[in-house]
């Protein structure tokens, strides 16, 4: 036995091997022309339980996570309630495939409609699809969505929507013979609602769809009604690339017309993790139903009249539509969606709010320790809990307080290497779990390193 | 194609009350058990003051009208729903194409370890050593297993490592200056995320049809090979569960054409150190971390789909890469290799899933995965020999880790369609298998019960299948009528479609004031 | 007084194959599932050798006999086993005496950091700071919340606690030279474990019976005093739901007979902040964290019964205890205080109950745990209410946290007894309450809401109980026949215990040498 | 709202205080003597989730876990598999009560069988109680048992059995006219039998049990055959106390004869948590079943015929016999004997062993390691995974070794303080999870310390 999962004795095999009327396990590879086939794997060891653990015990000792950080930048630490953990390792969830049997799934369907219900409250929209990869994989099918709604080709994206998720439209973009365009930003930190203008009046170019964050990458908050008043003025669907924490506290998509609201639901419960897995969030108007990709789970009966739920409107979807289908998206982030189902009913609207702007008093604080030391903010819009300032030499400044425990947040100039007014410049943030403590250590620290 | 949503009058369906008894009852959803007032105290209240400085035009006018209730309710509220759930930690699973094999609970232990969990994604690379070292190695192990050059980890399921690889296959002619390379092919067999995937990375999908022994038939696909074929996917062993016999010949065939071989490895689980996709020939592959290395399917995902390339793509995987120089590791720098194809989504990976993934290979190590494939696909074929008296196999081929069944003559004997064995399967305590896919076999079934069942599993699962076919004859209707004891009966579908009921109805109006 | 054990044939009973559908069914036994050969590999293989110097007669000579399962068994195994439980993650609890309220998740996470984890119980008080310190902090509440001067958190249960209060009596009354106090009074609605530890402590206990409003009668206990009692245990609030409205002049008889005043604080969770026993006159009483503090009831434990005492009993507090000196915490050290009656357990406590309790009362503190009171007494006298019109309520003095009803009439009309009202609420997805506890009244239940359900739930509960009433006078085979939909139904519990069978039958013979 | 469990609003209260006619909270306390009612607690403020969260870490991390720990005792580090605390953490297990309804208690029932059965096999006893608080306690209540048994009133028990048990029996003996006499040891570190034989010789005072640790308190293998025919010759009952992981090993209880087998259950997958929850052990023979202390669970069936198990020989217990019941115990450890339930069902007979046999392969290597060093054990008997050492002045070498980050098992002067032959003696042990990094650490510290 060299594996510990399986409970296959040599006996086992035998009688089983027996059954089917071969002698040796060979038998069964015998359809791999002998040209190509493997005879093994040039792997390590096995490893049992016991070292196996003590193995991930060191990596994950390798990793330093107990930095006062002030590093944001699309993905933000929480205090995540214990009921998540606690609901989220249920076997009975976690092991569980795609509800395609909706009579022995009702509790991954339900959850999903649940999820699907308080996603709705905080976007103010009616449609939410049952998740995507992550924020980046998101806010790209929303813009092809724009796409294949409008049939028109070009996308504007503000160029303070997270890099990252500009980065993965655009590539998703590589596809189709589509246009990605950014837009400026003003001095305040804000989209150039002008060079919108501009850019949506061209008459050869039509537009599909405009994509601007709240609050945008560089923590400041978009005149988003102005942008979408434009955009459907240009007969363009307008998109809310938004933080979901931050709905507690700010207008709602719905609120400011939006067609379309996106964005990383990581901070709804779900660990750092560096990276992944996270949840894509996408909800839209109703009216575009079936443009929405992924799965969507609905209300109805059973044959006694039960109240029930399933997945439906699947014609969307690419088991059934193939090349046709509005995504090829099969596989999504159910358990992630899970998560920020539970966190969100734990939380409730109260705690929700305390949350969002608990973040926006430390950052207030933050700011203000900051600012005592010298280092202003760069932008002069209103910011909720993120903010970019400027340091002397920042690449420097942010190396030296990394080695005092110190993680001061994002160098801008790792996402704009061109812009010349955030060379020196870092996004810091601040949420509910930000202490006083940390904020005055950073101060101290960076009046030392910038001596 | 847009459709308004209209709320559909179901006050007349029976609403849950509390819960019946032990096990499986209906709940009510979150707003109905929501009361105004009730909350958790979770974190600090937040100053009055908080959020003044917040333009007034930029704050929610409109309540949260997100559900009030206490921790208690909340937990009562998800563990009762779990139990409605069938789940492989509760049952046998032989969902084909799905792999849902057992889910190691160690590897659940590493994936909350803080040092992993609580790591920030754009952390510098000198306070993720631990991580950066877990994927590179991660990487170096899918690379021998894949028999390819290089492995990236980025892509987030199977669908989206099609995409990264299709758009690497797109690159990679259009820096050949090769611009005509508009279509791809896939087998009528191949799974619906193929074409979706093609589409999606901008190609035509051309569909060649299999033999009737199940495979790629060689000549259609010559057939259909030309300077228009940018990429061929094929899915080795394929959706019917078999291993393509020709395959060194399709492979040929392929790049004869100047065509590039993706290898939708769904099916890996079949053919651990058995077959080497690269080493054959294939030029790019993807593996599902959560079909073949067991991260969780939690549901319907997350999961992680790395790709591996040959040295052709290798220029093109997506940016960033993860390096070792020395004793250390790194991401790759912005700008450091411009003809990536560029990032796939937001930071490096799904990490949390390849903690997973490592975990389980670590376990076993080279001679326990090679087991894992002979395990699984002992155990099909067992199962295939166990069935096949009672229902037709239409391919005489060994199968591999899963195999195609099909109920068209028991369906014209009685009537009874494989839906109705389906469900009558979960009277019996099984999960059902795969039903109606692939698409080019009649009335069939795809069983696929993974190397972490017992035979008596296997067996008590076939004794079950037996007896259902029999059931079909004797009382077609009992048969026709399944689900009964399931916590819910067959669904109203068409309504659901019909009248789409998304949502709850919006709770505003309802809310208080924050309590204290 | 002894019993051969033959094993029952019960070969005809049963037994459950594999699981029938989503939701509660019998699982077969852990020897059932075993298969020769099958094993995990938790842990490295131990040399060959590594026993060769152990003496022959030291080693084991029969094989173990242990069963032989593969890890995806054993997790179906317990994960199915435990959806067959009824629990207060699952549904409305109310048992009388009990106190099952709701187990807050972030105290399961509190007990599991590595730092309260794994720290060894005989670690140098110089590694443990942390654990001592939230002893050392844990006592103070107590004595605070008991008013009483010191505290042990050493008993690992409430009767364990009673055992350590009554043994310190002992001593204290040996100190004096009072070598005559042979006897421990109870009240006739004590709880069992209040005579049984008199016994175990060597006392003869004296019962005296209460008053028709279900207090302690003044006058019988004041005749029972006398120079030959050692203590008086009270409960209070009373097993009946009741605050003994006499307990200044109690209190006084008991020590002017020179006696000791116990409280049995089972029932704490009426009165924190409104009553605190040292202040009142109390000498000793014990806690049940897993009542009043919230640490969970684990199917039957552990639990943790810390013990407050006032000064005079102080010397004899079980060794060691937990002191501060400046900034440092330190467990005491041998030989320090010689009058202390010594261990009465190994180590220092069940700490990882002790962490759960400290969270517990960190999360609510003083203003809170007054709330817990408030709301839990309110409940109960809410439900009392609700159900007065259907079952007797003989007592009729406010409730505290749980109050005592009886079907006597029901059962005169119906012959439906309370046993067969507390089956048939199974059915309606209820726990039943305490039955025939208090042994006081006749057919009698003990209901304890608790403060962690809310209005809705007590609604439900008490329109079950009255429709299950209504149901005993139309349909009283209905009742007198349930449960009809719970896992199992009603039990032979005669043969169960005329033919014990306590274990499966030895494995021995089936086991195979260690695989590889 | 200052806390936040509870769900009722100040609507609910009101309306709750209404239907019972009362105007005020206060009314609900109007029976507690205005002389004797307390106004409120003096204890500091409740705190949010996060909060207490942070104030749990800071304490936990005061803890030093990290050690080279060869501290063993009693109480021993083994690897836990990952599927104990998967099944551990389930509501349904662990938010159930005793299970008094059966009906609806069948998870929590089974397993307690499961568990007697297992208990069963390791002990080669036939009845096993389903749990005392820990290993201390359940040797007293074995002690009391051969009171009961016998009706005499002396035990008598080997110096070398576990410290804490010897004490914890001798203060529960305190309530009776019960005599706890103490057996000396021989230079090999076991029992001396002699005077074991010596001590049941006297017919005036017969004795009713003898305990005898096995492997002891010294870590030695003690003649368990020999000692419990001298006790069986002499009338008196014969009580093993066992550490259980080593039973995979060594000769079970009933291989020689002991009448029960008591022992501390922690070894078996249960965390030290410095102290408890910890697990009491007791085994006996089918004849003393009446006398066996604690909870029974059996095997019968249902209405329709159905296997089931139920709590059965409810007759010895203190909720039915009051003052005379076997013992008072009413909670007991039933989720830490489903934790060992778990543990033993996941290793199987043959990870059991490993863990046994591996442990003593590390002793070995350790011993070697000391003996390399000059540092030679104490006494000459054989011993399993633990073993007491000399070294120079062993309280300072302790000391200097846990600065070093080395904790070097117990000084033994702590257990006997009297014993001139103990005063430098370090009791240590190794079990699977010991390194070889550690011993050598171990080794090459204690040369650094001792020069
Ligand atoms: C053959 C095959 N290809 C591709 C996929 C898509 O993988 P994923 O669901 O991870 O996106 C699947 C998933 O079921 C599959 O079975
Ligand atoms: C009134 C009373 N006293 C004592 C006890 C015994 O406490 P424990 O079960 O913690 O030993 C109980 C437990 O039910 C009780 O209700």
């Amino acid at each position: 036995m060299t594996y510990g999962y399986g409970p296959n004795t040599a006996g086992d095999r035998e009688r089983m091997l027996g059954a089917v009327g071969l002698e040796s396990i060979d038998g069964l590879f015998s359809d791999i022309p002998a040209s190509v086939r493997a005879t093994g794997l040039d792997l390590p060891a096995g490893l049992d339980e016991l070292s196996l653990a003590r193995r991930l015990e060191t990596l994950a000792a390798r990793n330093q996570v107990g930095l006062a950080s002030f590093l944001g930048a699309g993905a933000y630490r929480h205090h995540i309630p214990a009921t998540v953990d606690q609901i989220l390792s249920r076997g009975e969830f976690y092991t569980a495939y795609t509800p395609y049997q909706p009579e022995i799934s009702q509790g991954t369907l339900q959850t999903i409609y649940e999820y699907q219900s308080l996603i709705c409250q905080l976007t103010g929209l009616d449609v939410v699809s049952a998740s995507h990869y992550d924020g980046g994989a998101a806010t790209a099918e929303a813009a092809l969505m724009t796409i294949r709604q409008t049939k028109r080709e070009r996308v504007l994206v503000s160029r303070a929507v997270h890099r990252h998720f500009v980065d993965t439209t655009r590539t998703y973009f590589q596809g189709g013979r589509l246009t990605l365009e950014e837009l400026p930003t003003t001095a305040e930190g804000t989209t150039d609602l002008a060079a919108l203008e501009q850019a949506l009046a061209d008459p050869d170019r039509p537009v599909a769809g405009v994509l601007i964050g709240q609050p945008n990458a560089f923590g400041i908050l978009e005149p988003m009604a102005q942008a979408a008043q434009l955009a459907h003025a240009a007969g363009a669907l307008f998109v809310a690339v938004v933080e979901p924490v931050s709905l507690a506290v700010l207008a709602a998509p719905g609120d400011y017309e939006a067609d379309i609201a996106v964005g990383e639901g990581q901070p709804l419960g779900i660990g750092l993790q560096y990276g992944g897995p996270y949840l894509g969030l996408l909800a839209a108007r109703s009216d575009l139903v079936r443009q929405v990709p992924g799965r969507l789970v609905g209300r109805t009966t059973d044959v006694d009249g039960r109240r029930a739920f399933v997945m439906t409107l699947r014609a969307r979807e690419q088991d059934i539509r193939r090349d046709k289908a509005a995504s090829n998206i099969c596989t999504n982030q159910a358990l992630c969606a899970l998560a920020s189902t539970v966190y969100i009913a734990t939380l409730g609207p109260h705690g929700l709010r305390d949350v969002a702007a608990g973040g926006a008093a430390k950052a207030a604080e933050l700011e203000g320790a900051l600012a005592a030391f010298g280092v202003p903010r760069i932008h002069t819009g209103a910011y909720l809990n993120e903010f970019a300032v400027r340091v002397p030499d920042a690449r420097r400044i942010h190396a030296a307080l990394l080695e005092r425990g110190i993680l001061a947040g994002l160098p801008l100039a790792d996402w704009y290497p061109d812009d010349e007014a955030l060379k020196d410049a870092l996004l810091v943030c601040a949420t509910e779990v930000t202490t006083s403590d940390d904020i005055a250590k950073f101060a101290s620290a960076l009046r030392e390193v910038a001596a | 194609m847009t459709a308004t949503i209209e709320r559909p009058e179901q006050e007349t369906a029976q609403v849950p009350g509390p819960r019946q008894v032990v096990g499986p009852g209906l709940q009510p959803t979150l707003d109905e058990l929501s009361r105004p007032g009730r909350a958790t105290t979770k974190v600090p209240h937040a100053p009055a003051d908080a959020l003044e400085r917040i333009p007034p035009d930029h704050r929610r006018a409109a309540p949260l009208g997100l559900p009030e209730l206490n921790e208690p309710e909340v937990i009562r509220h998800f563990v009762n729903l779990s139990q409605l759930n069938y789940s492989v930690d509760t049952g046998f699973y032989p969902l084909g194409s799905c792999t849902m094999k057992y889910n190691p609970k160690i590897n659940e232990w590493a994936a909350r370890l803080p040092g992993f969990a609580a790591l920030h994604p754009l952390a510098p690379d000198a306070v993720a050593q631990g991580t950066l070292e877990l994927m590179w190695e991660l990487e170096q192990w899918l690379a021998e297993i894949s028999g390819m050059k290089a492995v990236t980890l980025q892509p987030a399921a199977g669908a989206h490592g099609e995409l990264t690889g299709i758009l690497m296959i797109r690159a990679y002619h259009m820096a050949r200056g090769d611009h005509e390379r508009t279509e791809v092919i896939v087998p009528d067999s191949s799974h619906g995320t193929n074409p979706a995937t093609a589409s999606m990375a901008g190609f035509r999908t051309v569909t060649v049809k299999s033999t009737s022994e199940g495979q790629v038939d060689l000549a259609a696909l010559s057939a259909a090979l030309g300077p228009h074929t940018a990429a061929v996917m094929l899915t080795n062993p394929s959706t019917l569960g078999l291993f393509e016999r020709q395959i060194v010949e399709l492979l040929d065939a392929v790049h004869a054409a100047g065509a590039l071989a993706y290898m939708d490895g769904a099916n890996m689980n079949a053919i651990l150190g058995k077959f080497r996709p690269g080493a054959a020939g294939f030029d790019v592959m993807h593996f599902n971390t959560h079909k073949t290395f067991s991260t969780p399917h939690g549901g319907g995902g997350p999961g992680a789909g790395p790709v591996a390339v040959n040295e052709k793509l290798v220029p093109f995987l997506p940016w960033p890469r993860v390096f070792r120089d020395g004793d250390a590791y790194r991401l790759e720098k912005p700008g450091e290799r411009p003809s990536s194809i560029g990032r796939v989504r937001s930071y490096q990976g799904s990490t949390g899933v390849l903690v997973r993934a490592y975990a389980y290979l670590l376990a076993h190590g080279g001679e326990g995965l090679v087991e894992v494939s002979e395990d699984a696909v002992l155990a099909a074929n067992y199962l295939r020999h166990r069935l096949s008296d009672t229902f037709e196999m239409p391919f005489a081929q060994v199968s591999k880790h899963e195999f195609v069944a099909s109920a068209a003559r028991l369906k014209d004997e009685t009537g009874v369609r494989m839906l109705d064995i389906a469900k009558r399967l979960i009277d019996k305590g099984f999960h059902p298998p795969t039903i109606y896919f692939p698409l080019t076999v009649e009335e069939c079934m795809l069983v696929e019960p993974t190397e972490t069942e017992s035979v008596e599993t296997l067996d008590a699962f076939a004794d079950a299948l037996i007896e259902v076919a029999r059931e079909a004859h004797d009382d077609p209707e009992l048969v026709k009528s399944a689900p009964h004891d399931s916590p819910v009966r067959r669904l109203d579908e068409a309504t659901a479609a019909r009248q789409p009921d998304l949502r709850w109805r919006a709770m505003s109006g309802r809310e208080t004031p924050c309590p204290g």
